[in-house]
């Protein structure tokens, strides 16, 4: 469905690429984990396969074609199959979880259908749905900024769950979540994306729940894949590479450095 | 060098009024022997106030500014002399020919505009007459407006963006005569009894022989000589003749009975 | 790099000083005591402003045509502002196209908006109306297309990224965000429109400006103090019923 | 559950605010198809007509560049004296550096800060032109009485919306610093002036433009400046002159737009 | 140190109590971990903690004394001994990290001191150090808007530890980071703490390591301290009853709702 040939990428907003040489194919209703330590690039991944940067070099193939090759109207269209749930939730501030929500159906909605959705939603039950598998159905009618880290974070997949897309991403989505709740969110994401067809990337910094949910895990380290397959491939010194720290000379986690000095003449 | 500073109320274009002082100043130049500078002023009631703080020494009033500069200054204010035309000034009421208003009385319930309203011949005497023919202006007219000065009036009328306009005559005249307006399409339908109007005022404090001094050149300009007849003309005066305060009682009275001077 | 940093507050502080010297303006006139006093008398002939009852009323109801003019043409302004904002906000030739737009209505005051319609639509409230709507509809176009691109992208990108239409990207992310501001604006120029309908008087256009221009013009200075009162009124009215609704909008 | 709670009262605020605009209409003597009637569209015309060509001739010209002068030179020394009162000002009234209101209990000073709002109503309620009258009765004819005129009403006007910008930018970090017990001054430098200073700075711009617009209105009641000149053709019905002193005016906003974009682009 | 007693409090920018009763005293240099479900009101307590707000009933006391019964002057004072690093950091964009860290010294700093590190931080070697032990030294000199989300957060966490309070509260710090940072920032967060006598407050969703690391634990539900007291005294029980959904008409997770459906007229 999707497949990315020895491609680079800058991060979004950036210059110098951090992603090098990514070889990764995705077919439809696959479900796959990214992890990687912080700074990896899996933010970076995942913003290439929603279509929001074209690689720097490499191929994008998505259903066969090229859609950075494509007209844009085309690349729009095209994008309304892919949704991305990033890692901080994009909320306006102020409007209606319910309205949020169902943003996420505007690619297919007449603008007439779109004027009534701000005026009042139609589709609020869908909303509701989706958010009670979240367990987060009684914020319906709150507003996004009266919402705690955790129910904002679930409203953020909420539209996931809502979106008519084909694949779908999430952005450490449990970031925010206490342990049921992650695994709840997970559990539903997974669910309705199978029940869908709906491919679903998920970068997650929990290795525990990644290996126990997903049939397929791929690892970023320093901008590379350094492995692609099943949860079973992966064993205690891949995981000790992957969030080693990067930077050779800094020194390892056991000599910590002395305590951050505090002359008497800074302290008042 | 002695200056003599001019100004005159706005009730014309101020590019116009500086046209119109051109020659005039030259002669005053040449007869005073002093440096005469032309002051142009936005408002009337600026002119009047230039004159009363004495930052200028020479002005073109109306009757009323006139009347008005008196009474701010407590009676220092001086008219030196008027054009003979201005003892038996007119003022017009214009309005379109399709507009079926041919009386004052059919003003009544209609839009009328004013010139500036400090103006004597496009404000306070058609008021007066106006007042004088039992019709309140404020009260009986649906709108009342104030276009700002004499040409605007016809302008206003001509365009039907009013259904009538008050202004001085020998404007109507000269827009006649230029051809600036179609008397097919805009008619006089109402011309004021006579009345005393413009002057050329120095305050008080100028000293009695600059001020006859003036006088006498102002006086002394004669039609017959191409000099006097340029300057006679731009001002569209036949000859100019001595004035006294006294002639602007009645502009007096008809401004307190108009409610115009408190 | 470091010559062309200091480049432009030296820049700005010489046009400055050069504003200063070639107007060479007259301080001793206004802080002589000469021109003190003067200044003590003209204010002194302002007070105590007229309060017969009939005036009262008049000018009540002046206050209202103002209130009523500013309000009409600062709502069409939105209309309007809107409306040139989006293309303005956007990018490419609509983009310049309506910035240039923008900048004609805005740079052509109110005054002279409204002497120039005064041969279109005569004297009284509309000429006045439209004018005020037409500079500030330049004004707030500009205002409401910068909050527009200043607004956080995140959530204008979520949508985007969904391939969802410029519009509705605008109408579900920017705009609820921006609403308070744009509200804010709104209401800022309300005030300022106030004052503006007041000048606009002076050519014709009806209201308290009519009024005050008149007794000015004719020193009738106490009549124009309860004119000057009553503006300030409708500006405090405005200026407390404007801050209310922002800090409910900005809840 | 899911209906939605808002609902009646969207409906009762668009029925006031149609209530509301009736009169306001009424008022206003809202009639625009009063401008198609075939009459004043002959006026327009002939008027517009008289517009092409602007007036151009070496004289008028040197005119037009004086009095250009001239009304940027009003415009600059009156904001600058605007800013002298605009800034303390603002500092005093903005609840933004208030520790009391961050706490939601407002203290005394609020007091301070209101009779800090009131004097800037005051000074801003009074519409320039009408200061100007004021000020060209007491020191005469001439630039003094624009440039008080604008220093006046503009202090005002900055003032208040100085201390405006200064409470919508995002609280958070000037928040953090104060409720971290940084004073006020290094609040508003940390935490308010790097959000708020692109703002600020394109508002002042944005005001000084503006006050050359106000310096062309003072021009009618004779501070001089293309206003003065403008007031001159407009009562002569001279087209062709009012369409040049037209396409200077919009050249010279354009200007200082152009001006505040380069400005802001250097301090982002 | 600190202490509240039966307090309840309202979210911050809420007004309705989403905290109950809460009784807590917190010695000097104590360290603690707070753990409950997403909702249960972390956030909250802590902001109370912050003296960013005042209990809606019950006592808060800071060595003895309640800082809302003092002036203003005087809980500012107290404020600069309190650090909070927020569950978003409250960084301002376009800010380098080392002046957006050294932020949190402002209290201490003198206003000259302050326009220094605006111009060029001459603290930059303490920001350095802090950064250090966090593993993103590297990014000393970025812009805090070119992070990724781990980097992020751990700029925020570098604040507490350049700062000279006595009380650090940490809103879920290790949210954005992975396993090895997470438990690198948590030992940094520790031991300079222990290391400067400060006492350190933790909202955490991991349980495992607020178990491992903290000697004592407070658990939240609803808005209620439902335990208090070292890890050990935490059994399954307890943690089901603490992540059970708070809703209890709401299903459990096994009888997951429908997948939310999808009507064909809504899916174009
Ligand atoms: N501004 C607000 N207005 C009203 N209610 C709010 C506001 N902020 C949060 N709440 C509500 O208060 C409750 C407690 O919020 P709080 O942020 O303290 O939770 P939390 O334990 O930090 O949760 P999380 O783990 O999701 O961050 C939640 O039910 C939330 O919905
Ligand atoms: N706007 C930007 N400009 C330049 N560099 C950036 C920008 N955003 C991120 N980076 C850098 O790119 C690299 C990859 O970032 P990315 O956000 O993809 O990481 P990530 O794996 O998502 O990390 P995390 O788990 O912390 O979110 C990081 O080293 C980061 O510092
Ligand atoms: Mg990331
Ligand atoms: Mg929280």
């Amino acid at each position: 469905m999707i497949r990315l040939g020895s491609a680079d990428a800058a991060a979004l907003g950036g210059a110098a690429p951090v992603l090098h040489g990514i070889d990764l194919a995705l077919a439809a209703g696959e479900q796959i984990a990214v992890i990687g330590a912080s700074g990896a690039g899996k933010t970076t991944l995942l913003s290439l396969l929603a279509l929001m940067q074209a690689p720097l070099a490499g191929r994008l193939e998505l259903d066969g074609t090229d859609p950075w090759a494509q007209s844009r109207s085309e690349r729009q269209r095209l994008r309304a199959g892919i949704a991305l749930a990033p890692q901080q939730p994009p909320l306006p501030p102020r409007q209606r979880v319910a309205v949020a929500v169902l943003a996420a159906r505007l690619p297919g909605m007449s603008l007439a259908r779109s004027l009534r959705t701000l005026w009042s939603p139609p589709d609020a039950p869908l909303a509701q749905a989706a958010l009670e598998q979240l367990g987060v159905a009684d914020k319906l009618w709150q507003r996004v900024d009266r919402l705690s880290g955790g129910e904002r974070q679930r409203v953020g997949l909420a539209r996931l769950l809502v979106s008519d897309a084909r694949l779908w991403l999430a952005d450490e989505p449990l970031a925010a979540l206490d342990p049921a709740r992650a695994e709840m969110a997970l559990t539903a994401l997974r669910r309705n994306a199978a029940e869908r067809g709906a491919a679903l990337v998920c970068s997650l910094h929990q290795v525990d729940l990644a290996l126990k949910h997903f049939p397929r895990v791929v690892a970023l380290r320093a901008g590379r894949i350094v492995f692609d397959g099943p949860p079973g491939g992966i064993d205690e010194d891949l995981l000790d590479e992957l969030y080693r720290s990067q930077d050779e000379s800094a020194p390892e986690l056991a000599p910590l450095p002395q305590p951050v000095p505090l002359p008497q003449a800074m302290c008042r | 060098q002695q200056v003599l500073r001019v100004t005159a109320i706005p009730d014309e274009s101020p590019t116009e009024l500086a046209r119109k002082f051109a020659p005039l100043g030259q002669y005053l130049e040449s007869r005073l022997g002093v440096k005469v500078e032309w002051t142009p002023v936005t408002d009337y009631a600026a002119a009047v106030e230039t004159l009363v703080n004495r930052k200028v020494d020479l002005a073109w009033f109306g009757g009323f500014t006139f009347v008005q500069a008196n009474v701010r200054s407590g009676g220092k204010v001086v008219p030196l002399v008027q054009r003979e035309e201005d003892e038996k000034f007119r003022s017009v009421f214009i309005t379109d020919k399709a507009s079926g208003i041919s009386r004052l009385e059919d003003l009544k319930g209609k839009t009328l505009s004013f010139g500036s309203q400090s103006s004597t011949s496009g404000h306070l005497m058609p008021r007066s007459f106006l007042l004088a023919a039992k019709i309140n202006p404020d009260t009986d007219l649906k709108r009342v407006a104030f276009s700002g000065a004499h040409d605007a009036t016809i302008a206003a009328v001509a365009s039907g963006k009013v259904d009538a306009g008050a202004l001085n005559i020998s404007v109507w005249e000269k827009f006649v005569a230029e051809k600036k307006v179609d008397p097919a399409q805009v008619k006089v339908f109402y011309t004021t009894a006579p009345y005393y109007d413009y002057n050329w005022s120095v305050h008080a404090d100028m000293p009695q022989a600059l001020q006859d001094k003036i006088k006498a050149a102002f006086l002394a300009l004669d039609a017959n000589t191409p000099q006097g007849k340029e300057i006679l003309g731009l001002q569209r005066a036949t000859k100019f003749i001595a004035s006294k305060p006294d002639n602007y009682t009645g502009i007096k009275v008809a401004a307190e009975n108009a409610g115009l001077l408190k | 790099m470091r010559l062309s940093t200091a480049a432009v507050p030296l820049g700005l502080l010489a046009l400055v000083v050069a504003s200063f010297w070639s107007l060479d303006l007259q301080w001793a006139a206004f802080l002589g005591t000469d021109a003190l006093a003067g200044m003590g008398r003209f204010a002194a002939s302002f007070f105590p402003p007229e309060t017969a009852p009939a005036y009262l009323a008049k000018t009540g109801w002046a206050l209202l045509e103002t209130l009523a003019m500013s309000a009409v043409g600062t709502a069409l302004a939105v209309v309007g502002g809107l409306l040139l904002a989006l293309p303005a906000a956007g990018s490419g030739v609509p983009r310049a196209a309506a910035r240039l737009v923008l900048n004609v209505l805005r740079s052509v005051p109110e005054l002279v908006w409204a002497v120039l319609l005064l041969i279109l639509a005569g004297l009284g409230p509309l000429p006045g109306t439209l004018a005020l709507a037409l500079h500030t509809s330049g004004v707030l176009g500009r205002l409401f297309a910068e909050s527009f691109e200043n607004a956080p992208p995140l959530p204008a990108l979520a949508l985007r990224q969904r391939g969802v239409g410029a519009l509705r990207v605008w109408l579900f992310a920017t705009l609820p965000q921006t609403l308070p501001q744009l509200a804010s604006y709104t209401l800022y120029r309300w005030e300022n429109n106030i004052r503006a309908a007041s000048v606009l008087g002076v050519v014709g256009a009806g209201g308290l400006g009519q009024m005050l221009s008149y007794h000015l013009g004719l020193f009738q200075m106490r009549e124009a103090c309860t004119v000057l009162v009553a503006m300030m009124m409708l500006v405090a009215l405005v200026d407390t019923l404007s801050w209310r609704l922002r800090q409910r909008l900005t809840r | 559950m899911t209906r939605d709670p808002a609902l009646g009262g969207r409906w009762a605020l668009l029925l006031v605010a149609l209530v509301l605009a009736w009169p306001l209409l009424v008022l206003a003597e809202f009639k625009p198809w009063t401008l198609l009637d075939e009459r004043s569209l002959r006026a327009t015309g002939r008027f517009l007509a008289d517009f092409f060509p602007p007036r151009a001739d070496a004289e008028f010209l040197a005119l037009l560049a004086r009095e250009t002068w001239r009304t940027v030179a009003i415009a600059t020394a009156g904001l600058t004296l605007a800013l002298a009162i605009a800034v303390p000002a603002a500092l005093l009234a903005t609840a933004r550096l208030s520790v009391s209101t961050l706490e939601g209990r407002p203290g005394p000073a609020r007091w301070l800060r209101r009779a800090v709002r009131a004097v800037l109503v005051v000074l801003r309620s009074i519409p320039e032109l009408v200061w100007a009258l004021v000020f060209v009765r007491v020191v005469g004819l001439g630039p003094t009485a624009g440039v008080l005129a604008i220093a006046i009403a503009y202090g005002g006007m900055l003032g208040k919306v100085y201390a405006e910008i200064l409470e919508s930018a995002d609280p958070a970090p000037t928040q953090a610093l104060l409720r971290g017990g940084g004073g006020r001054l290094q609040a508003l430098l940390f935490g308010s002036l790097p959000s708020c200073a692109p703002e600020l700075l394109s508002y002042t711009v944005y005001r000084w433009e503006c006050a050359v617009r106000s310096s062309v209105v003072l021009g009618f009641v004779g501070a001089g400046g293309l206003g003065q000149q403008l007031d001159n053709a407009a009562k002569m019905f001279a087209g062709a002159e009012v369409s040049a002193i037209l396409l200077v005016f919009i050249a010279l906003v354009m200007a200082s737009d152009a001006f505040s974009r380069w400005l802001r682009g250097r301090l982002a």
